[in-house]
């Protein structure tokens, strides 16, 4: 098996990566690089590689290498890490505007990513997309707000129909729940048991509004109102979400169903750049308690913190020079 | 195919998709209503469900929600064929066309491709009212990365006829996101047949997409050289065709009549042949005036041929809603006599 | 008060008829035709003031004098009437395609409605709206499912922020809970406490398409996943609805919140002329078991039912000659 | 207003909805994150939330139910305005504006109105990419019963300046339906006062709609006779300006530019006057060719005046999506150089 690329020495090799075909091994190990890695430091290393490439993108903003607009997932990488180490190599992925980790997550290139950042040919979408329109083998995203739900579900259809046993993973956020095609697709993916787990990734905000000014009743009931099965968890924790997250896959794969997973996380970063209206002292109290960065890395001995910081920051900044040096 | 089945648009288009669904496996239906015994509110899709249980999908009143999920699947290999019951809800599903199907392939650039069809009624005359009588194609037209086809009531050489022929041909190419603009009053219009078009000499001038989606041009045999050039489609083809038989005969004026069956992209060449030998121009739709098709195709026109085109026009609805009531509807949709009007002012 | 105006000798008079306000007088005694009848006897009345009119149509409708087309509410009667015998003058109705029992049970004309669906120059909008787009007074309808749901709920919107106690009915059907504006509505509704009765007629079925094809999970739950209270009813009975209603719009205006009411009924019709595709068998039960006219008409002495019905036949058949009189 | 908060299209934009809320208790505002400290993702509804907290309303993401719901409170008397958070979402109340909103006048027959205004900001060179800088107002300028409009950034006589002015215009009269469309690029522009305008003679032909939708006539003054009539709206007007002014002092043809700020309804008098004279249009529009405002107008212009329009153009995007990489995005957009190489090529 061949985890995310970015360990696996891909970077830079000019090779296309592949996705992550399963996540971990059973037994919790994993080759990484050559090296046989544990289940946590393996999760550590893939969340930080989301945070390393995020951080780097904000820090190189200003500079103007970078054009338009970005999301990034600060604080929401246990997510995207929890979830998509349970995918198999046919398994669909589709994703929002805030799709970053999703994407690295997935196993994309951090180098095309930074690439596609940058307006370069060399991008996921050779610049025609940017930051929020991502394509590569079955990962998609888009910058509608639930526009690309019944997408997702369409895509859990052709699945089912194909009986290739595949499975579509959907993130959303909780303020897209304002969208009315969620519903038609809820409804329509409950009518026809749609394989679709869909992910609400619910930091309590969107953009600027608190969900409790634009979500009423209650989020999970919204699910269940449809007849789709809901886990609700409380978390930034990656060890708390993949297991969570890795049964509701196997039932999905092997029960042709759909199921949801709401996820209450926290927004560390601004909105898109610049656009955080939250008291600073809300924003860093979250850091102190909702950081999957340092929840997980409590587990880890420093020295080998210290060794995979050094690694991914590496791995990333010649990700980022590889990219900057592409053409246009 | 000779049968009466086989006579009208509407059983064209039926026998258009059961084909569809018979040579082509990733044929996948979805739409309102669309089950038998019922078979879809104008009756395109009988039969198919009792035939192919599997694939064909009666859906919740979810316009915007079933044409995504057609653009899922289509992203995954399949073809799927979208029946939206009155073309007056397309209005629903501009998000998903615009800002989804049709752009998928540039977006993710070139990678990949939504070739969804989605078929829908358009057009009043039946005396339902300003919600369920519209003609709005125009509102696609402009759309980029999005065909868009009508058909025209012609018998053809297929055993299925054009209209379905047209129809099987985008489904099964699975080629790119595709809108097929039917009418309410056309499907009920007989194939017109060779022994119906004695009196027409009928040209193809498809272009590149000649087989797929041809474009044809209508003269009366025999006529003097035409003096305007007609161009429309759909059901306003037939109105056309009435009037320029009547024209013709009543106040000796000739015409040419285009009819393509792809409207977008539209490849106004054949168009521009005929306006060359005519200078006037008139075009003929059954939706409101303001940025329909007329307005493309005089706009084109007008860059190509510039002081050349010595007389322009279009015939189209008012600036309003649909009437429900039939003498108020007859005057807010055009008709034979406003075709006949125009093109004598014309000359 | 001038209950249903159909009763008040109102047709044909020229007059303009003017909305039910409040219903029957506490007392359930109100002055029908310079009568004084009890609420029974009123709520028969109008039931079988639109079974009548909507007879007629239909039995006229070959003949060719109405175009287009047109959704009877036969079994449907007992929601209009009992829902609408609650509301003020102010009080604004919005209902949809299968809106003339809607529209007779609020007053509305039926010589009017009669030459709106004849196309004629006197009826409600001239011929132009046709048999689904009717506005009259505070009575709006409309042909596009779902579509008016955000209307109503902007017009209750209005009505709180205008502070003067007026409140909303709003009549839809459970095949427009395929419709994603309805949940935006909905939670909008709830989110803003507007004053709205949602009135959601479960008849089970759309155009052809059983509920249980088109609805997943509960119906229930999709008000309640909003926070918006839900009160549920399986019933043609008009004194089972009436009273349900009265509660709820009550707490409406008197709480200004959202309340919606779920009436399991059934349609006895055909859903516009001609496409029924249930079997003969199953409607022949439902008119057995679930027809409001003869639920309720079994409750009135046999001498007061052949009465009325004379009266009501009678008076619509005025109404149908003087809009077939009309002009155009 | 001397100040320098007046001095841009935003902040007259701003302040004309200010004045508005000021001066008409009927108006209630409602938008995604339009409240402070926030004021809405291109600000501007800044401040508005603070001075009126009862009346600036934050929503869910629900752009089709907001704007049924300003409906439902325009039907009822108010004068709502909805913010869409970007014009690219515009795809997402296509069936509110077109069926419903623009619909209800007519239908009801002439009962009733719902005077809502829907602003939102078109446009790309930002780099947002393909759903976040289209130019759709060609969606909304065929729709019978909706109004659009779009500022010209001039300074006016009004302390609010011209394009608040027309905002306020809009809201106040609570009239009709009407798509307010602004533009990114166009926010941050300065208003031209008389001291910028001194090169030039500025008419306003605003026809019937003249004091509240103005329809401005630009020409360079002491010019000689204009070869071609340029028309454009919003931010390509900007544009057009520059190109107007480089064409006359790098190439010695002189143009006339005229500016609508009511595109729907249309009318087309003051430019058919123009190009009377010029015998040449070129329309210059930010949105994708095919169905645009410019295909409206040189349908009508090719209409009215036959061989007497000697060439007719359209500046536009290319009809593909709006890419995210800046080079590749100012391939597909229109420029000042795609104005200057038309124009040279028509005379
Ligand atoms: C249809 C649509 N409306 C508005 C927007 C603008 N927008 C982008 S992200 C966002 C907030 C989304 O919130 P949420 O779903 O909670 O995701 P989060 O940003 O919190 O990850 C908004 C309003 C959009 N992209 N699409
Ligand atoms: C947006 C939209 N889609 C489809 C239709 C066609 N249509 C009219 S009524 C109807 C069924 C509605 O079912 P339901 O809401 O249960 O109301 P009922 O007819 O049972 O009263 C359909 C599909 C429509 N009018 N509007
Ligand atoms: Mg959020
Ligand atoms: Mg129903």
């Amino acid at each position: 098996p061949s985890p995310m690329n970015l360990s696996s020495e891909a970077v830079g090799s000019g090779s296309m990566p592949s996705p992550n075909p399963g996540g971990p091994s059973p037994g919790g190990f994993s080759w990484i690089g050559g090296r046989l890695m544990d289940k946590n430091t393996h999760l550590y290393q893939q969340m930080l590689t989301i945070r390393s490439f995020e951080s780097l993108l904000l820090e190189k903003f200003s500079t103007g290498i970078f054009t338009g607009t970005t999301h990034t997932s600060l604080g929401q990488e246990a997510n995207a890490v929890g979830v998509l180490s349970h995918i198999h190599e046919n398994d669909v992925v589709v994703s929002n505007h805030r799709c970053h980790g999703h994407f690295l997550a997935y196993g994309g290139d951090p180098r095309a990513l930074f690439a596609e950042l940058m307006g370069k040919p060399e991008g996921v979408c050779g610049g025609v997309g940017g930051s929020q329109h991502l394509h590569w083998r079955n990962f998609y995203s888009s910058g509608v707000q639930g526009g690309t739900v019944p997408m997702a579900a369409g895509m859990a259809l052709a699945e089912k129909k194909k009986g290739d046993q595949a499975v579509v993973i959907d993130f959303m956020g909780d303020g897209t729940l304002g969208e009315g095609i969620v519903y038609e697709s809820l409804n329509m993916i409950a009518l026809w048991d749609l394989p679709i787990l869909i992910v609400l990734e619910n930091n309590h905000i969107a953009q600027t509004t608190p969900a409790d000014i634009a979500i009423a009743g209650s989020i999970t009931q919204r699910f269940e109102a449809f007849g789709i099965p809901v886990t609700h968890i409380d978390s930034s924790d990656v060890l708390e979400i993949s297991p969570l997250a890795g049964d509701l896959i196997h039932c999905v794969r092997g029960e042709s169903m759909p199921q949801a997973l709401v996820i209450d996380t926290a927004r560390l970063g601004t909105h898109s750049k610049g656009d955080d209206t939250r008291p600073q002292e809300t924003v860093e109290n979250l850091w102190q308690e909702r950081d999957p960065i340092t929840i997980h890395g409590a587990r880890l001995p420093e020295i080998i913190l210290n060794n995979i910081r050094t690694d991914i920051e590496r791995r990333i900044k010649v990700a980022f020079n590889e990219a900057l040096q592409g053409g246009a | 195919m000779t049968d009466k089945s086989s006579s009208t648009v509407l059983s064209s288009l039926n026998l258009g998709l059961r084909q569809s669904l018979q040579d082509d496996p990733k044929v996948i239906l979805l739409g309102e209503d669309i089950l038998d015994p019922y078979g879809g509110s104008f009756k395109v899709t009988r039969g198919l469900s009792s035939q192919f249980p599997e694939r064909v999908m009666t859906t919740p009143i979810s316009e915007a929600g079933i044409t995504g999920i057609a653009g899922g699947l289509a992203l995954r290999g399949f073809h799927p064929v979208v029946e939206i019951m009155f073309g007056d809800f397309t209005t629903l599903i501009v998000d998903q066309v615009v800002n989804h199907l049709a752009k998928f392939t540039a977006m993710y650039h070139e990678q990949t491709s939504a070739p969804v069809v989605i078929r829908t009624p358009m057009g009043g005359r039946r005396g339902y009212g300003p919600t369920h009588s519209q003609t709005l194609e125009k509102l696609f037209l402009g759309v980029p990365g999005l065909r868009v086809l009508a058909p025209f009531h012609l018998q053809g050489e297929d055993k299925i006829g054009s209209p379905g022929k047209l129809l099987y041909n985008a489904v099964t190419q699975g080629e790119s996101p595709t809108l097929f603009v039917e009418n309410k009053m056309k499907y009920l219009l007989k194939l017109l047949s060779e022994s119906d078009l004695t009196e027409y000499r009928v040209t193809n001038h498809g272009g590149s997409a000649k087989s797929d989606f041809p474009f044809y041009e209508l003269r009366l045999k025999g006529a003097p050289a035409a003096g305007v050039t007609l161009a429309a489609y759909g059901y306003m083809a037939k109105l056309a065709m009435d009037a320029m038989h009547q024209i013709a005969y009543q106040h000796e004026i000739f015409c040419e009549l285009l009819v393509p069956t792809q409207l977008a992209p539209f490849e106004i060449d054949p168009l521009l042949a005929s306006v060359r030998r005519t200078s006037r121009l008139l075009t003929i739709e059954e939706g409101t005036l303001s940025l329909g098709w007329g307005a493309e195709v005089l706009a084109r026109t007008s860059e190509a041929l510039g002081a050349d085109l010595k007389a322009a026009r279009r015939v189209a609805a008012k600036e309003t809603v649909v009437p429900a009531a039939p003498n108020l509807e007859a005057e807010v949709l055009p008709g034979v006599g406003d075709i006949i009007q125009h093109v004598k002012e014309m000359v």
